[in-house]
């Protein structure tokens, strides 16, 4: 087993910030520390023990990146300083880019989010949670219920979307960005 | 420590009402003036930077943009989200950091006529603002009814403390920040480990067992503890705690009723300001209770049990010093 | 410079002086651990940056040199307690008299490094290497009143511009 | 002592050797060696080269050889060496010309090792650049003058800072050796860490045991002047002859009087918790010996923690003393000490745990240090040797041993602490042997790699310790419920089981975290009092870490023990005789030889402006105002060089560093290293200076 060995450069041009991915040494802090480990197919440890043998294809599937709630802990904790949460931005961005989506309903509750920010300029938190559940809780929908009116009645849920006034600003800015993106690809972001 | 440039963040506008109400509030009582970014855009989030990061992180630096050219005098951006504050800090260290990333979100903004200098403002959480600039000894002077009796577990979640590349907190794991201003307002701590523990954020959305165990965790820590409420700094966690309290105790057959409220909420009744102004009453697991004890006398009523409070024995042996400021 | 390597169009020659009890070991040390850094900088061993004269940089600058580095020990850990405080504080004089002469202040640098910091040394020096490529071959010794200066003899190491900088 | 500089007579005719080391391929590897002696032959000929040659190992008996050679029959009488640093060889060179009747001064080592071939990737850039280290080599050689050393005479004495297992080794030593020493301690006794342990990996020999013998040598010997409860506040000198100021704190005990009977202690009603020897978990009177078995046997009595100190009443020590020992009224006493070398074995400190946060430490009660672990399992510590949780009592049915704590993490210490991997599994087999626990290890690599540690690594395997290969994430007493609801009052270690490449949670009844060791937190200041560098860590750099690895930068200097960096007691043992057996060879010699690099002040050409007065940091610059000049004092000027830059009559100059030899050295190492005319590189017209 060979695999891709620029897998990993890959990894590091993409992340936002010095990955320092090279430097794990695979103690685990990290997958020790997740409070989402349970849910994930492969601990952060393991995935990036697959990424540098360079199986690109089952990092790109695993969930774990997708898994991943963004508490820091393992960042703060990584003996080596690794910017683990930006390494998993940086591998569901890959995976988003090449269209592989091992885990639809934290995809698709990205999308709606970003859907909703490209609509508005803001979140619009009953259209999220409404669209979201309906997709892909519909058994829920009916325990939280109360819950729903609750925030309803105690006025936490508007039903008017805000506009931002510079949307198409945004839009454009958003396009330019994607676009730097795309062609940018395979560069080096970080320094 | 007049005029701090104010970026609410979606949910402040939405379902965190309370939190933007309670805090406009306590920052008049104090004469700190807020000036709200003039047409912000959601910051993403973490899910914009899931798909896309480059689109995601100019998402964030329109907001910078704007307050840059909004600045007027004052250079100090306060976010009351824990998500916004740290999505804007770490866009502009980043910046800061990499000539590259600098050009290309620069770039982007470029599309739309926008600029942002790094480090032309400072992203600060509400929260460092309070303890640090204003301080707890400007606090404890505004407070009129002081809290004496109530039970407060103290609760940052992440994203304070963390990933705080800039080391600005002592501590990142255990901060007392939050212990300590609650304190500032006569209520008593309780013993809280978990004060930065995660909230499950969207898991929610994504992995509801997972979500709710990270939920039930932090409920029944501050119910161990004794609290008779939790306050939080994020209006993502109060949503998780507070909105999904009772799906939680569905799924584990518990019946915890914890109020979790804003810290901004509780100071603005140490202030003695009148709960409705302060949003109270909007929270899914009522306050009543919990509030019932505030503004009465609690002295140590007969009857009632005392602190639990370990015998101590003979052969016990001592506990080390907690960690001081001048340790290294 | 006919030393470069056939790639680049201008490779500087930056002069460092180093001293014996910290950075000469410290690029001791980058040898020993394979640091790489840019070819185009030679070392001059002194027993201390305080031993700096300011004549040694402006005949290094006469003689060919396109930047002069002054390496020594961190401020609190000379080897000969204080003197290389001494050595900032004429490093801080000279300094200001080449910009006078019209030397870029790149072109003349200190550079603070302890016998175990190799790795931070190499790296000084690449930046260095890099800010100086940047800006060019030094055309100051051609120019008529300086060229003058640096035609002093040997022994007269003293320039008069400098004459009586105490340490 | 020779002077030099300018107007020394300098031969006429210089007959320069130039000679390129390939040093096998380290240099010849990326240093076309041959064109470098071909131009140096060809184009440093009007520069006086007469010979240059090239040679495999230039510091091989042959490659010397062939100096000397040269030399005598060539008449050389200027050789530049090209090869390695001068650290590394300058005696070696220096040697083969003495050898054939050339001053040694008269040779010059450059180096195009460390400086080109070791940190250069391009062939002909390495070259080009040798070329001109050597023409640098050249140019300075011509301006050197025959000198001779400076020879110092050694005082006897020396002093040793710390009284830890390698500060007692070194002292012991060369107090056997017949040599006087002064031996300093900041505690009340001598002993250091080993003291406070039960038993030493991986031999389980016990430490007391092994310690006490030679502590009590010590204190008894007659060479060896103990200063206990004492430190040094002042160096000044250098080898041979170093004056050092050491305070002795007061003990409140006259140690005339004092049998060290122990009833001040007994009868002392103040006690307090002792965070030094017993780690913080044991306690201490105000007035006490630290352990039974302390060296001297007086006690001292602590102002903060007495009550007569504190609140003006009590003194039952005074009253209860059967010989009247106790001093109430002692103050500090400044002795100044004569010695003519300098052992720092200042030791480590644990590293503080409650820095991890996620561990808990200071918080969760039966979270303990390595440190109290080895207090906690010692016989004649605070429990008697029983293993027992915070309470005193219960005994741990589980312990989780963590490692690396503050240890190989880049937010504390970086490098491994050495020692941590044995200390944990030393831990491991004291459990086993003083209760039934069950014994986890949570490691990340277990690292055995000394006499008989693999086999101890083995053994504690036997012994049914579980070894889970993942670094500790957290330790907390939060339960996830329902399924760890039985573990009510117990620790849970979260971890990835990296080797099945799961989270798990470890419900146990104890956690000893392996702290990692620190300089002393003082190390820099030290270094600093000391005259010697230390690394951005706080461990004392050695003078070469392979070939010279007890001394340091500065001469007279050394260092043993773990002020060097982490290591075991067997290594602490042997850096302490090593730097013994340094010591007492320098002393049996009587005297030493000091490089000639001094200043010296041509009265002739002194204006008697006095600037280089104030420069001087030794004092060594006098100024007689008789004839108004200033005078160096040989004995006292160390050769920094200062002056020289600084005086505008150009009247001071530095032997072996002289203007001339470095404006020399300048011209060479910016001449042009092709083409064909040996002109300075951008100024072709330009010629070399004379």
């Amino acid at each position: 087993m060979t695999g891709d060995r620029a897998f990993s450069d890959d990894i590091r041009a993409a992340t936002v910030g010095e990955s320092r991915l090279d430097a794990c040494i695979q103690c685990g802090t990290c997958g020790g520390s997740c409070p989402s480990a349970r849910d994930m197919d492969h601990t952060p440890r393991a995935l990036f023990a697959m990424a540098r043998a360079g199986l690109r294809d089952e990092v790109l599937r695993s969930n774990t990146s997708w898994m991943c709630v963004s508490c820091y802990f393992c960042a703060v904790r990584c003996p080596q300083e690794i910017h683990i949460p930006d390494v998993m931005y940086a591998i569901k961005s890959i995976a988003t880019r090449e269209g592989i989506v091992p885990e639809r309903t934290a995809r698709d509750f990205s999308r709606t989010f970003v859907d909703n920010i490209h609509r508005y300029g803001r979140s619009f938190e009953v259209g999220l949670v409404a669209r979201h559940y309906l997709r892909h809780y519909p058994f829920r929908l009916p325990g939280m219920a109360p819950m729903g009116i609750s925030l309803v009645t105690k006025g936490r849920m508007g039903f008017v979307p805000h506009r931002i006034r510079g949307l198409a600003g945004l839009r454009t800015i958003l396009a330019r960005a994607s676009q730097l993106e795309a062609g940018d690809a395979r560069r080096e972001v970080t320094v | 420590m007049s005029g701090y440039l104010y970026y609410p963040g979606c949910s402040l506008a939405g379902s965190a009402r309370a939190y933007a109400e309670s805090l406009t509030a306590v920052l008049d009582t104090l004469g700190v003036r807020l000036r709200e970014i003039d047409d912000w855009n959601c910051c993403g989030a973490t899910e914009y930077l899931t798909l896309s990061p480059l689109a995601g992180y100019a998402l964030i630096g329109r907001n910078l943009a704007l307050a840059e050219s909004q600045r007027n005098g004052s250079d100090t951006l306060v976010a009351p989200c824990s998500a916004c504050y740290v999505n804007l800090a770490k866009t502009d260290r980043y910046m800061r950091e990499s000539p590259v990333m600098r050009e290309q979100l620069n770039g982007a903004l470029a599309a739309d006529g926008m600029h942002y200098t790094p480090g032309a403002v400072a992203v600060r959480h509400l929260l460092e603002v309070l303890v640090e600039d204003i301080g707890l000894e400007e606090l404890e002077r505004h407070v009129t009814r002081p809290l004496t009796g109530l039970r407060v577990a103290p609760y940052l979640g992440c994203l304070v403390s963390r990933p705080d590349y800039d080391r600005r907190w002592a501590r990142r794991e255990q901060p007392l920040e939050l212990d300590r201003l609650v304190a500032a307002l006569g209520a008593e701590v309780v013993d809280f480990p978990l004060r930065t523990a995660c909230c499950g954020g969207h898991m929610t959305q994504i992995s509801p067992d997972t979500g709710f165990e990270l939920i039930r965790r932090l409920v029944e820590a501050a119910d161990r503890g004794g609290a008779d409420l939790l306050v939080t700094v994020c209006p993502m966690c109060q949503m998780n705690l507070d909105a999904y309290q009772g799906e939680m105790n569905h799924h584990f057959g518990t019946d915890y009723r914890l109020p979790i409220l804003f810290f901004t909420q509780l100071i603005g009744l140490a202030f003695n300001l009148d709960a409705s102004t302060l949003g109270i009453g909007s929270e899914v697991v009522s306050a009543r209770d919990a509030l019932a004890r505030i503004g009465v006398e609690v002295p140590t009523v007969e009857g009632e049990p005392a602190p639990p409070r370990r015998a101590k024995r003979s052969q016990e042996l001592p506990m080390p010093a907690p960690l001081a400021e001048g340790d290294r | 410079m006919s030393i470069a390597p056939s790639t680049s169009p201008f490779e500087p020659v930056v002069l460092a002086f180093t001293c014996n009890w910290c950075s000469y070991r410290a690029a001791d040390l980058a040898g020993t651990a394979r640091i790489k850094y840019p070819p185009s900088v030679r070392l001059i061993r002194l027993m201390c940056s305080g031993r700096l004269d300011p004549a040694f940089v402006l005949r290094a600058f006469a003689s060919g040199a396109d930047a002069v580095v002054m390496t020594g020990c961190w401020p609190a850990d000379c080897h000969y307690r204080i003197q290389n405080v001494k050595a900032l504080r004429r490093f801080e004089l000279l300094h200001r008299v080449l910009v006078d002469l019209g030397i870029e202040p790149e072109r003349f640098q200190r550079v603070y490094a302890s016998a175990a910091e190799g790795q931070q040394l190499a790296a000084a020096f690449t930046r260095i290497v890099d800010e100086v490529r940047s800006l060019g071959p030094l055309a100051w010794g051609r120019q008529p009143g300086i060229a003058a200066e640096s035609e002093a003899p040997a022994d007269e190491p003293s320039t008069p511009a400098l004459e009586g900088v105490p340490g | 002592m020779t002077r030099a500089g300018r107007g020394a007579a300098a031969p006429a005719e210089p007959r320069v050797g130039v000679y390129v080391c390939h040093c096998g391929t380290n240099i010849a590897g990326m240093v076309d060696v041959e064109a470098v002696r071909d131009w140096a032959a060809e184009r440093l000929g009007p520069h006086g080269v007469v010979v240059a040659r090239d040679y495999p190992f230039m510091c091989s008996s042959l490659g010397q050889e062939l100096i000397e050679q040269d030399v005598r029959e060539q008449g050389l009488n200027r050789v530049v060496v090209a090869a390695c640093s001068p650290h590394m060889h300058e005696k070696t060179f220096r040697g083969a010309c003495e050898r054939a009747g050339l001053n040694p001064y008269l040779c010059e080592l450059v180096s195009i090792r460390e400086q080109a071939s070791w940190v250069h990737t391009d062939r002909d850039a390495a070259t080009a650049k040798s070329k001109a280290i050597v023409a640098g080599g050249v140019l300075r050689v011509r301006e050197h003058a025959p000198l001779e050393p400076l020879r110092v005479p050694i005082n006897e004495a020396t002093l040793v800072v710390g009284g830890g297992i390698a500060g007692i080794t070194a002292a012991l030593e060369i107090a056997d050796a017949g040599f006087p020493v002064h031996l300093v301690e900041r505690q009340p006794s001598i002993g250091g860490h080993m003291a406070q342990f039960d038993k030493t990996f991986p031999t389980l020999d016990c430490a007391a045991c092994i310690l006490t013998p030679r502590m009590v040598t010590a204190g008894t010997h007659p060479n060896i002047t103990l200063h206990t409860w004492s430190e040094v506040t002042e160096v000044s000198g250098y080898v041979g002859n170093f004056t050092v100021k050491v305070l002795h704190r007061p003990r409140y005990v006259d140690t005339d009087l004092c049998t060290g009977c122990g009833i001040c202690e007994e009868k002392c009603p103040a006690r307090v918790v002792d965070p030094v020897f017993e780690a913080g978990i044991g306690y201490r009177k105000a007035v006490y010996r630290p352990f039974p078995q302390a060296v001297p046997k007086f006690p001292v009595l602590d102002p903060e923690s007495c009550i007569f100190f504190q609140r003006g009443t009590c003194k039952a020590c005074e009253k209860l003393c059967p010989t009247h020992a106790i001093r109430l009224d002692q103050q500090p006493e400044e002795v100044t000490l004569q010695v003519g070398n300098i052992v720092l074995a200042t030791g480590f400190e644990s590293f503080d745990a409650r820095r991890v946060e996620p561990y808990g430490y200071g918080r969760l009660a039966n979270v303990f240090t390595s440190l109290e672990f080895e207090r906690m399992s010692n016989a004649s510590g605070p429990t008697g040797g029983r293993i027992v949780l915070r309470d005193g009592v219960t005994q741990p049915q589980t312990v989780g041993i963590v490692h690396c704590v503050g240890s190989r993490d880049r937010n504390f210490n970086a490098y491994c602490s050495a020692i941590c991997c044995m200390q944990s599994m030393k831990f491991a087999h004291l459990v086993r042997e003083h209760t039934d626990a069950t014994v986890y290890e949570f490691y990340i690599d277990i690292r055995a790699a000394g006499k008989g540690f693999d086999e101890f690594y083995q053994r504690v395997q036997d012994e049914g310790t579980i070894f889970v290969r993942g670094r500790v994430a957290e330790v907390t007493d939060v339960l996830h419920l329902p399924e760890e609801a039985k573990h009510d009052g117990q620790l849970i270690i979260q971890v990835e089981d990296t080797l099945v490449g799961r989270q798990r949670r470890i419900p146990v009844d104890m956690v000893i975290l392996s702290v990692g060791l620190e300089p002393q937190p003082d190390a820099e200041e030290v270094a600093r009092r000391f005259g010697i560098t230390c690394s951005s860590e706080g461990w004392v750099i050695e003078r070469h870490p392979k070939l010279d690895p007890v001394a340091t930068m500065t001469e007279g200097v050394f260092a043993a023990g773990c002020a060097l960096g982490p290591r075991d007691i067997p290594t602490s043992v042997a850096t302490g005789s090593a730097a013994a057996a340094r010591i007492i060879g320098r002393i049996q010699q009587r005297e030493m030889a000091l490089e000639p690099i001094r200043a010296t002040v041509d009265t002739e050409r002194c204006s008697g402006c006095r600037i280089c007065n104030d420069l001087c940091p030794y004092s060594a610059i006098e100024f007689d105002e008789a004839r108004a000049v200033a005078e160096v004092n040989p004995a006292l000027c160390q050769g920094c060089g200062v002056c020289v830059a600084a005086c505008p009559a150009g009247a001071i100059s530095g032997t072996g560093f002289s203007d001339a030899q470095i404006l020399g050295q300048i011209e060479g190492i910016l001449m042009s290293t092709n083409g064909t005319g040996g002109s300075p590189a951008t100024e072709p017209e330009r010629a070399v200076p004379a």
